[in-house]
């Protein structure tokens, strides 16, 4: 098969989860009354909405993230290759480590790698 | 509901990246019904404001109609966790202020109750406390070892958390003729799982990190805020009151007072753990020696105090725990008022938790062992 | 051995709802696959307020294992829970709260009062100035079990009485009459 | 460096804690045979409860349905929450006397905290705790009871 | 070798043929469109059922008890029940919700692991896409779940769905790269990302053997980050139930509730997958040197019964860490992350690299 068949398996996911909620939304008893349909805090009325600006205490991470993602999309193909590549290779990705790495220390002395 | 509502509405104002969450009164890690009022930034918290009202019931003003064994009776209602200390501690109270003398017998019963007692209420905490930590395993290590204890409870008084054991005068029953039997097969049996514990929590590298340094409670503050009990011992600060003002058979025995020096979530847990080998120890010191005699003295049928105030404090799992009871010689006291520990405990919530993540502060709320009835009664 | 005799233990004598318009069999099968489906796997909504709580936390501990019901699965969120097993008095002061948590509940839902203070206000029935006499007066209740606390056999046979009780359920009633 | 040996050790320790965990938890998966549950309905028939159990409070009756209780009403005083409450009527014995006797002993087991104190109470040992757990039901006007049982009397030679 | 028999790629193929024969193109790949989606559909519908109910049972050995036991013989039917329960139970959707975004979320929850599973090769044969950047392709799609628990997390428009959201992002973003980069370093020591290829690859011996050292800090590393990309056992910071009462789901009821559940189940069967393909040999027998005897009675045992065999080995360690561990706060689970195993997976494909350049492994 080839990778057309990704839809079918999108199709089988999409019906399960539809026709199953369909099913839970028709069938089930369902009685009214307003508290039902307000946000749950612990019995008690929410106070102020929950879609204030929200401080992450992570955004360094993030972009530290990105980096090392972009990083890891570079190095898949390097490592397919890896054998055939040999010494020159190998070199190569050690300099590129080597200025990650670097990177990486310099963010963790800088305390980036902290929860603010 | 909207009435409701607007008698908690917050003077001042709600900072623009300030949140405010409701932790309680339904909440797994409030144990009970206590609302935690709490301001994050992120995960931050900033501000804790307790409010407390959920469970109050009035115990201290139906005192006033109700005659001194039924207000034994009811304090097993207050801190359920450590009901005998609680009655033991009125029931003192009454036999001072009658001047009665009640048989070495009961005394040294009392006391090996007192201490199982607070093995009981120690070993909840641990596991609810590792449940709150997200170490659910424990939880149920903790509450199979407990079934021991309360085994025990039961063949002898007949109930398994609300005892109602000691009587002014003395106790409820005689104990069970396995009693002796049963509590040092337990104890073996303890002696050999407490160390399971460490192994599985305190000594694991993840609760080290969460507990150590979390929520330092120093010892100024301890005894500023009357912290006691093993929250205030965790701190330096030497509160015990077996120890200072002994009751019961407490003078005739040799124990330590576990004191602690950080302050922190991971002393206090400590402190704990090594109360429950303290508290096997003074078992075993007690338990070959029960003298014979009466298990209680002839009281009158109906118990009339003498004109006066009255306070007696006994040590229960979570502090010191108080009866203060003003009489005007009547069979109802004129008034009654607890000291209970978890009020002033919980208090210094927001002195502590200040700060720290929200994931400390139910570690700190975990370590601080509270029982919400005991709170607010 | 002071325990109920078998007879007595296996009485259902719960009220028995009407059967539907016309018999329909298949209709009495599927609500005989959902009740059984429902009565064996009731989740519990977290949420104690007094001494019962700590003995419907021996329930689910090792000892007396709630989990052989299916019932272990206690959801922290009324969304997705239940039942509420109404473990302690219930004040003035929470009794709205209780009522907002109920509410909360995906439906069909079921109510347990544990102990004398649910069931009635128990020992602070006549003098306590705060408490609710009884959380029926909050909350419909669907099984009362008295005790201070009940021991946990006695809650494990409140949720085996909550089990027959769910059993005589009709739930097509109201597709039947669109 | 002493950093970075720091660093590994910490790693080692660390994990060395969590195995030793991982050791404790696995020790009781492979003994499935010491597990402590009880299974409850099916455990009936060999179920026994302590002796002293308090589960509620029964009066007993001998064979002839007599019970000992005089109607003295100490039990009802002695309760904290006004669980029991004595209705008593007053009879004409053999002998012409006017007579109070008990005509129900209404027992409130919905608001009972079983405290023994009524059983303390009692001065001929009528009423005693009772073992019965099995009490849970649909509808609390089930737990009022009355304890003398129809058509009881009180046993001979019970002080008044 | 004695196991080829057990390959179940002649019975695809005469299907294939006969349908070919038959009908005409468009309708055989209809008809077998149509085949594996209603396989894998009761596939993971059974498997994820008895996951849960594996998961029951296993965390009451631990903890002493005996777990479900009265609905069917030993419980076994005790997760049907609560399925048809959590259909038959009402769906809230609170007013003050964003409502596509919030109906969108189980969708997109499950879609994932269901594009995920697709390329798991369980027995010879039995395997329905194989492409030639497997590997690839499970770090890439299994990325997209965070989205869906963002999305209910937000859309709920509840305080403790949006922290628990919020902490599940940066949780498995940074996780991610653990599971990237110790594939990775297993993929140097393959050459290639095709998961069969890779299967095939470890008939001599697995490649935590035949990787020895650098393999086994993978695996470790795999096993860690995968139980905290699936949000479980000790990282279950975004549905953390003492913190956070339900999390990032605390808005979902009934069927909905149930998608996340199956779909944690689901994560869970997939990381256990790749560590079995990439690590453990996949549905290769276990065999040891030259003992000719013992090697050939492991042959005898069906792939298929190795696969999940292999599975089930590391679904009971990961369960093993949940019913043991105290759950991490958020900042440690990123010093984990950053400090610890990320320093660790630079210094192990570079570990790697240099023992595959110098032919050091087996």
């Amino acid at each position: 098969m080839d990778s057309s068949a990704l839809v079918l398996f999108f199709i089988v996911a999409v019906v399960l989860v539809g026709g199953a909620m369909l099913f839970s939304s028709f069938v089930p008893p369902t009685s009214y009354n307003p508290a039902k349909f307000e946000p749950y805090e612990c019995g008690i009325e929410t106070i102020g909405g929950s879609w204030l600006q929200y401080t992450v205490g992570y955004y360094l991470f993030a972009i530290i993230f990105l980096i090392f993602d972009v990083e890891t999309v570079f190095v898949f193909p390097w490592a397919v290759v890896m054998k055939h590549a040999g010494m020159t290779g190998y070199v190569e990705i050690l300099i590129f480590f080597f200025i990650l790495g670097l990177g990486l220390l310099y963010g963790w002395k800088k305390h980036a790698l902290k929860w603010e | 509901m909207a009435e409701f509502s607007e008698k908690y509405i917050i003077t001042d104002e709600i900072k623009a990246d300030e949140y405010l969450v409701n932790i309680g009164p339904q909440h797994p890690s409030t144990h009970g019904v206590l609302r935690l009022l709490t301001r994050l930034e992120g995960e931050i918290v900033h501000n804790v404001e307790p409010h407390i009202g959920y469970i109050h019931s009035g115990i201290e003003k139906m005192t006033e109609a109700l005659s001194y064994p039924q207000i034994v009776h009811l304090t097993d209602r207050m801190d359920y966790l450590s009901a005998h200390m609680n009655n033991e501690a009125v029931c003192l109270c009454v036999e001072n202020a009658l001047q009665v003398e009640v048989p070495e017998r009961v005394k040294y019963i009392r006391t090996i109750f007192d201490e199982l007692q607070r093995l009981a209420s120690h070993q909840l905490w641990w596991c609810a406390s590792g449940m709150d930590l997200g170490a659910l395993t424990a939880f149920f290590y903790g509450l199979r070892d407990r079934e021991d204890i309360l085994d025990i409870f039961e063949e002898t008084c007949g109930a398994r958390l609300t005892l109602n054991y000691s009587v002014p005068g003395g106790v409820m029953f005689d104990i069970h003729p396995n009693f002796q039997k049963s509590v040092k097969a337990f104890i073996t049996k303890f002696r050999k799982k407490l160390p399971e514990y460490d192994k599985l929590l305190t000594d694991n590298i993840i609760f080290q990190n969460r507990t150590k340094g979390v929520g330092v409670l120093s010892k100024e503050d301890a005894i500023a805020f009357g912290v006691t009990g093993p929250t205030g011992r965790a701190s330096g600060f030497s509160c015990d009151v077996r120890k200072h003002h002994p009751y019961s058979a407490y003078p005739y025995i040799k124990f330590d007072e576990k004191l602690g020096t950080d302050g922190d979530s991971f002393m206090r847990w400590k402190v704990r753990m090594d109360e429950m080998w303290e508290s096997m120890n003074i078992i075993e010191q007690l338990i070959d020696n029960i003298p014979e005699g009466d298990f209680a003295v002839k009281m009158k049928g109906v118990i009339k105090l003498p004109e006066g105030e009255f306070y007696q404090r006994v040590e229960s799992a979570r502090g010191e725990f108080g009866v203060y009871i003003v009489s005007d010689g009547k069979k109802n006291p004129y008034r009654v008022k607890f000291r209970s520990p978890g009020f002033s405990n919980l208090f210094t919530i927001n002195h502590i938790a200040k700060g720290w993540k929200i994931a400390d502060l139910v570690a700190i709320m975990a370590t601080f062992d509270l029982v919400i009835p005991d709170i607010d009664r | 051995m002071g325990i109920t005799s078998k007879k007595e233990f296996e009485k259902n004598d719960f009220p028995v709802l009407d059967s539907y318009e016309g018999g329909s069999i298949i209709l009495t099968q599927l609500d005989a696959l959902v009740n059984w489906a429902r009565s064996n796997s009731v989740w519990p909504l977290t949420f104690g307020t007094r001494c019962c709580a700590i003995e419907f936390m021996a329930v689910g501990a090792s000892r007396h294992d709630m989990a052989r019901f299916g019932y272990e699965v206690a959801r922290a969120t009324p969304r997705q829970a239940d039942m509420i097993i109404i473990s302690g008095s219930i004040n003035y002061k929470m009794a709205p709260v209780l009522k907002r948590l109920y509410d909360q509940i995906a439906d069909p839902k079921y109510v347990i009062a544990m102990g004398a203070c649910a069931v009635s206000g128990g020992p602070f029935y006549y003098n306590s100035y705060s408490i609710v006499k009884g959380a029926d007066h909050v909350i419909p209740v669907d099984i009362y079990v008295p005790g201070c606390p009940p021991r946990p056999e006695a809650l494990l046979y409140a949720f085996l009485q909550l089990q027959k009780k769910i059993k005589r359920e009709k739930n097509f009633k109201k597709q039947l009459k669109k | 460096m002493k950093s970075f040996f720091n660093y590994i050790a910490e790693i080692f320790s660390g994990v060395w804690t969590l195995l030793t965990g991982m050791k404790v938890t696995a020790k009781y998966f492979f003994t499935p045979w010491k597990n402590v549950t009880q299974q409850y309905p099916e455990n009936r028939d060999t179920l026994v409860m302590y002796d002293r159990f308090r589960g509620e409070v029964i009066m007993p009756h001998n064979e002839n349905n007599e019970h000992k209780c005089t109607g003295c009403g100490l039990c009802e005083n002695a309760c904290p929450n006004g669980s029991i409450e004595i209705i008593s009527k007053s009879i004409v014995n053999e002998e012409g006397k006017k007579k109070r006797i008990i005509d129900q002993h209404i027992y409130h087991l919905g608001m009972c905290t079983f405290c023994n104190l009524c059983v303390r109470a009692c001065p001929s040992d009528a009423i005693v705790m009772g073992q019965k757990f099995e009490h849970a039901h649909w509808d609390r006007s089930t737990f009022t009871k009355v304890l003398n049982q129809p058509g009881s009397k009180i046993m001979e030679g019970i002080k008044e | 070798m004695a196991f080829e028999k057990y390959d179940f790629t002649p019975i695809t193929q005469s299907i294939h043929q006969a349908l070919i024969e038959n009908v005409s193109p468009l309708l055989t790949t209809i008809i077998e469109w149509t085949i594996i989606g209603v396989l894998y559909l009761l596939f993971i519908a059974v498997f994820g059922l008895f996951l849960v109910y594996a998961e029951r049972k296993v965390c009451a050995a631990f903890q002493q008890r005996l777990g479900p036991m009265r609905v069917g013989p030993w419980g076994l039917l005790q997760t049907i029940a609560d399925f048809i329960k959590l259909l038959m139970k009402e769906l809230i959707t609170p007013k003050s919700v964003d409502k596509f975004l919030y109906n969108l979320a189980p969708f997109i929850v499950i879609i994932v692991p269901f594009l995920t599973i697709s390329v798991i090769p369980f027995a010879p044969g039995l395997q329905s896409l194989d492409f030639d950047i497997g590997i690839f392709f499970v770090t890439a799609v299994s990325s997209v779940g965070v989205i869906g628990v963002l999305l209910a997390g937000w859309a709920s428009n509840n305080k403790y769905s949006l922290i628990g959201g919020m902490r599940s992002g940066a949780q498995i973003v940074s996780y991610e790269l653990s599971v990237g980069m110790s594939l990775i370093t297993m993929v140097i020591l393959a050459g290639t990302m095709q998961v069969s290829e890779i299967v095939e690859l470890q008939r001599g011996g697995w490649f935590l053997f035949k990787g020895h050292i650098p393999a086994l800090i993978a695996f470790t590393v795999f096993v860690i980050a995968g139980t905290a990309e699936t949000n479980r056992g000790p990282f279950d910071l975004a549905e953390a139930e003492s913190e956070l009462t339900a999390g990032f789901h605390t808005e979902y009821s009934g069927i909905k509730f149930a998608f996340f559940f199956l779909a944690e189940y689901i994560n869970l069967f997939i990381v256990a997958a790749m560590a079995t393909i990439v690590f453990l040999g996949g549905w290769m027998p276990f065999h040891f040197g030259d003992w000719a005897a013992f090697n050939n009675v492991m042959d005898f045992i069906p792939g298929l019964v190795w696969f999940f065999l292999k599975v089930f080995g590391i679904i009971f360690l990961i369960m093993w860490f949940k019913w043991t561990f105290p759950r991490l706060r958020i900042d440690q689970i990123l010093t984990l992350e950053w400090k610890y195993l990320l320093p660790i997976n630079l210094f192990n494909i570079l570990l790697m690299a240099t023992m595959v350049l110098l032919g050091w492994h087996w």
